[in-house]
């Protein structure tokens, strides 16, 4: 009771101190817990991918910002890698402000990997404001919509986009996405209207509100947050960052529970009878 | 350990600091890197939009043309549109900046309402008929079965206009468990996706810059 | 006109974009891009409303010498710095080794992503402090939680091989179920709000009541 | 290759077919803008590495106009087809072999159409929902009044309010961290109105910091407003409604501060809220306020629903400014969306049970893939 008593008053800094090393502590010691398994959503994500043919053009969506960065940006360079690797010309487009120099990053690291060159590979066309506006634009016209790439080159002069009108010329829609707009609204403006199959690499906090549209077919494919990206990173046989945080990432998960658990037994002695609902 | 001698990554390191010192207390350090953050984002859209947007889609179109010779002179609409929004900071001309803005409250509730209409109605009804029978495969029967039961429950649980008793209450009832078992699934994904936030950050300070990290 | 026109703007685009959805005429559909082209450059042009709003904001508050303004001034000079940095590199401005991508490397992306990697440790002591099973229905929300907090990691097979499997079933199954009826309830409620502000029966604060 | 084109060009239309052809069918491509037309084909068993595909306008000689992989069973022609000019087509495999050319296809002329028959079941049920919501619009407009269901968390405001009363401390409401123009804060306002006048009756010492200069214009209105309508404006004072800051977390600590500082017993979270719902919970908590929140922001609902007495969940929150503000747009939108959900239901059911028993129709009306 009196440990329970004393818990209740715990400062919370404490807390944040525990997190803090429970995530330091197994990155610096290499201390490794569980293999990662992939899940049939991330399965479905690299199934896509793999029924794309060399040669044919998917469209590259890198809504997300820095701020979501450790989340978006493993699965991000986990899709340019596998698509590369098969061939498929990659043209990339960010409806987020903060998504242009994170594609760049990603295209450039695994171009040079697989002696891909920009322009004849892979394009990156970079941001357009207006959200919904410019997916359905697209639909009608993309080098209308982005007459230039992200570096002002006009798209009639790119290799990639020679033949590319609207998304009837795209195979495939990889969305890379940390919220609005995103996942959601590609799905909307596009997937059903123009009838271009769709995989998403989401962040955690939205992934389960697209699980309604993994169930009605709108799309193939689902990453959800480091634990998604990791997944599919072993699928693609290039573990990297999103696997390596994984160890600690679970350790977080159970304190998480741990404190819930905690929390509850120190709040008993004060569960006043007259529990209000 | 290697130490990073790149100013860059120094000032990222002890810009992450500055913010992390919010979990001690409310200090100058976060309301500087706070307000240097608001700074060189907006300043960052600025640029981004200037060279992204504006240039290719209203000023080359406008004064270059399109390659062909053709200059799209229907672009003098965004282009006086976009200038009218600044309109709000004279009192007096305040009302022209509705114009521009009514532009977009007319365009987006319309893209809304068929994009919702379409994914998130029409497309979601279709997935839900199910069969309630699958022979052969009694997993998929009994999660075709609860799938439906489900949807209807909740979508019973928020209808308003009859009080929620008898047979109605116990669906709404029903639709209030599935309602809560799926926050408890948004509930744990939304740990997930902190956790990995933090744990992104840490291999940035432990990686990039203090170099003891080997990835 | 100071009524009158907004709304003949919003219905006529409202209009044209709704019909256009449904009709690949030509007729409808020039009217129907070239909208979607105007909006497309009228939202960019609000990002630099949003940057003069802030400037004078804050350039006030400086002069009014109000609480923090010291602040405020680091503000403004992080604003004008980056867009002259921006604006200086010219359209090449996003290549590798340009200022403007120092600046966004260096300030914009490790800021951002810190801000949001503080959230880690306020759900820890979140879930220690504000999480109470009461009912039944915190309950199941503290069940479902804990079987998808740890069969979505690694060591849910560690625990207990059936845990991964019983997190997906949950997540495709029960959660998708509620997640569909939220969403189609939503949907209701958007397609419902839209067709009051195209056909101006909405009072929008933001343009009428409030300003 | 090019040359070898050439030659056939030359020979198409003068030799006669000697082998067994293969139908190739030409036809409009439905649903489109025009100037297109769609091709298809059963293949031969053994299709050749690709085809050339020609183009014949009437009184002209067949010309090439693209060449397609020999897997593919279709091909749509977009090259500079004109409208209302009847095209014939033919496949020649590369390299030509006379046993695997195709049949000439019969005229096909590409126009545009008027309606996109794909998106006949969006239109539909979007037409008979708006049409729903204009009805009972106008049905509440003349007065017409419904019964709705009482919502658990709206009729707790008021004892909540009560409580602080009795405890002689004060009423926090916060109405998110969006401006204005969301509706989600537009709702929050009108619910703001039916606290005010509440507290004024209670004579409560009522706190509501905004996230914006324009939230805390309207804010100040709706309050003064709420103690006016009671008469008791004697009891209204200037900084009941305070600017704080539009930046996410300065806002969250300057509220956190206030419910440290000034410990109110009931605190009012409604509006749109982010990631700072689960700091202001949980300093809500820790203060042993009755904490009451919605929001329609789903993401946030769980840090609520642990957190907090009552939760107003995602419709239900707007259902509720509609209810206390009487407003005909939002009871009509409200009682619309309640009558389309009673189709949903009985469709839906009715979908499943037909599916059972291998009935398809019903469930196909609305794919839309």
């Amino acid at each position: 009771m009196s440990i329970f008593a004393s818990l209740a008053k715990l400062d919370r800094r404490w807390i944040f101190l525990a997190i803090g090393l429970l995530v330091v502590v197994p990155l610096l010691t290499g201390f490794h817990i569980a293999p990662v398994r992939p899940g049939s959503r991330a399965q479905g994500f690299y199934d896509a991918i793999e029924k794309v043919p060399a040669g044919a053009t998917v469209l590259l969506a890198g809504d997300y910002d820095p701020g979501t960065i450790a989340e978006n940006y493993p699965m991000h360079l986990a899709a340019v890698r596998h698509l590369m690797s098969r061939n498929v010309k990659i043209v990339a487009v960010e409806l987020y402000p903060g998504g242009p120099p994170l594609a760049d990053r990603v295209l450039h690291l695994v171009g040079e990997e697989f002696h891909k060159r920009e322009g004849y590979d892979y394009v990156n066309l970079g941001f357009k404001s207006g959200n919904e506006a410019v997916m359905s634009q697209m639909g009608s016209s993309i080098p209308i919509t982005f007459p230039a790439d992200r570096s002002g080159k006009p798209v009639g002069r790119i290799p990639v986009m020679k033949g590319i009108e609207n998304f009837s010329q795209i195979a495939l829609l990889v969305s890379i996405s940390a919220g609005y707009p995103g996942t959601k609204e590609w799905v909307q403006q596009v997937v059903s209207r123009y009838h271009v199959p769709m995989v998403a690499g989401v962040t955690a906090v939205s992934a389960p509100e697209y699980y309604p549209y993994l169930q009605a077919g709108q799309l193939q494919g689902l990453l959800g947050g480091m634990a998604g990206a990791a997944e599919y990173e072993v699928l693609v046989k290039a573990p990297g960052l999103a696997t390596r945080g994984m160890d600690a990432q679970s350790l977080a998960h159970i304190f998480i529970a741990l404190m819930i658990l905690l929390g509850n037994l120190a709040a008993l002695p004060q569960r006043a009878p007259a529990g209000r609902k | 350990m290697h130490v990073t001698t790149d100013f860059g990554i120094w000032i990222s390191a002890l810009l992450t600091l500055g913010i992390f010192s919010f979990l001690y207390k409310d200090n100058p350090a976060y309301k500087l890197c706070e307000h240097l953050f608001v700074g060189v984002s907006a300043g960052y859209y600025v640029v981004l939009n200037y060279f992204s947007v504006v240039r290719p889609n209203l000023l080359d179109p406008l004064v270059q043309g399109d390659g062909h010779g053709g200059r799209d002179f229907f672009l003098l609409v965004p282009l006086v549109l976009g200038i009218l929004l600044f309109s709000r900071f004279f009192p007096k001309g305040d009302w022209l900046s509705r114009w521009s803005i009514a532009l977009i409250l007319g365009v987006y509730p319309a893209l809304r309402i068929t994009g919702f209409g379409q994914g998130d109605f029409v497309e979601q009804i279709h997935g839900t008929m199910l069969p309630l029978w699958v022979a052969g495969n009694p997993g998929a029967t009994i999660g075709n079965w609860i799938l439906v039961v489900g949807l209807l429950t909740t979508l019973i649980f928020f209808f308003f206009s009859k009080e929620h008793k008898g047979a109605l209450g116990g669906a709404a009832r029903v639709g209030v468990y599935f309602l809560m078992v799926s926050f408890g699934a948004s509930y744990g994904y939304t740990v997930m996706a902190r956790i990995s936030l933090l744990i992104g950050r840490v291999m940035f300070l432990l990686h990039d810059w203090l170099g003891v990290l080997h990835l | 006109m100071k009524r009158e026109v907004p709304l003949i703007i919003s219905m006529a685009a409202g209009i044209f974009v709704l019909i256009g959805f449904f009709v690949p005429h030509p007729l409808v559909r020039t009217g129907y891009d070239k909208i979607q082209q105007w909006v497309i450059v009228v939202v960019a042009f609000t990002y630099v409303l949003g940057m003069a709003n802030l400037m004078k904001l804050n350039l006030d508050q400086i002069q009014r010498r109000a609480k923090d303004w010291p602040y405020k001034i680091a503000l403004v000079v992080a604003c004008l710095a980056t867009m002259a940095v921006g604006f200086q590199n010219g359209s090449h401005y996003l290549d590798d080794g340009t200022g403007f991508t120092w600046i966004y490397n260096t300030f914009y992306s490790a800021m951002s992503s810190t801000m949001f990697s503080l959230l880690a440790f306020f759900i820890a002591s979140a879930a220690f402090r504000a999480f109470r099973v009461r009912t039944v229905e915190a309950l199941l929300l503290a069940i479902a939680a804990f079987i998808l907090m740890l069969g979505r990691v690694p060591i849910g097979s560690l625990i207990h091989p059936v845990l991964p499997q019983a997190a997906d079933w949950l997540m495709e199954v029960p959660q998708n179920a509620a997640k569909r009826g939220i969403l189609m309830g939503a949907a209701l409620g958007v397609m419902a709000t839209g067709f009051r502000i195209i056909l101006g029966i909405e009072r929008t604060y933001g343009s009428e009541g409030g300003s | 290759m090019k040359s070898a084109a050439w030659v056939l060009v030359l020979t198409l239309g003068l030799l006669p077919s000697l082998a067994p052809a293969f139908p190739l069918v030409a036809k409009d491509t439905p649903n489109d803008g025009g100037a297109r037309i769609s091709l298809s084909w059963t293949p031969p068993p053994k299709p050749p590495a690709e085809w050339i595909v020609y183009r014949a306008e009437p009184g002209k000689p067949f010309a090439p106009v693209d060449t397609v992989s020999g897997e593919l069973t279709a091909f749509t022609d977009d090259h500079a087809v004109r409208n209302g000019t009847p095209y014939q087509y033919r496949l020649i495999p590369l390299p030509d072999d006379a046993a695997l050319r195709s049949d000439v296809s019969s005229a096909a002329t590409a126009q545009a159409s008027w309606f996109d028959t794909g998106k006949l079941n969006v239109f539909i049920v979007t037409a008979i929902f708006l049409a729903l919501v204009l009805y009972y619009i106008r049905q509440a407009e003349r007065g017409k009044a419904w019964n709705f269901r009482p919502i658990a968390g709206l009729t707790a405001i008021e004892e909540a309010i009560g409580r602080s009363t009795e405890m002689g401390k004060g009423v926090l409401y916060i109405p998110g961290v969006q401006d204005i123009d969301d509706i989600q804060t537009i709702a929050s306002m009108i619910i703001l109105g039916n606290v005010a006048r509440m507290t004024a009756k209670y004579d409560t010492p009522l706190n509501v910091p905004t996230p914006s200069p324009a939230v805390y214009t309207v804010a100040d209105e709706v309050v003064k407003g709420g103690y006016s309508d009671v008469g008791r404006v004697d009891a209204y004072r200037s900084d009941m409604v305070r600017y704080i800051t539009t930046e996410q977390f300065a806002y969250v600590a300057a509220v956190n501060g206030i419910m440290l500082r000034e410990r109110p017993a009931a605190n009012l979270l409604l509006g749109a809220f982010f990631a700072e719902s689960l700091l202001l919970a949980e300093t809500g908590h820790e203060i042993g306020a009755i904490q009451i929140a919605g929001t329609a922001n789903v993401h946030q609902l769980p840090f609520f629903v642990v957190a907090c007495d009552y939760t107003l969940i995602g419709e239900e929150y707007y259902a509720a400014s509609a209810y206390l503000s009487k407003d005909a747009r939002l009871l009509g939108s409200l009682k619309a969306s309640d009558t389309i959900k009673i189709f949903l239901v009985i469709t839906i059911a009715l979908g499943c049970l037909l599916l059972t028993i291998g009935q398809r129709g019903l469930a196909e009306f609305f794919a839309t893939q």
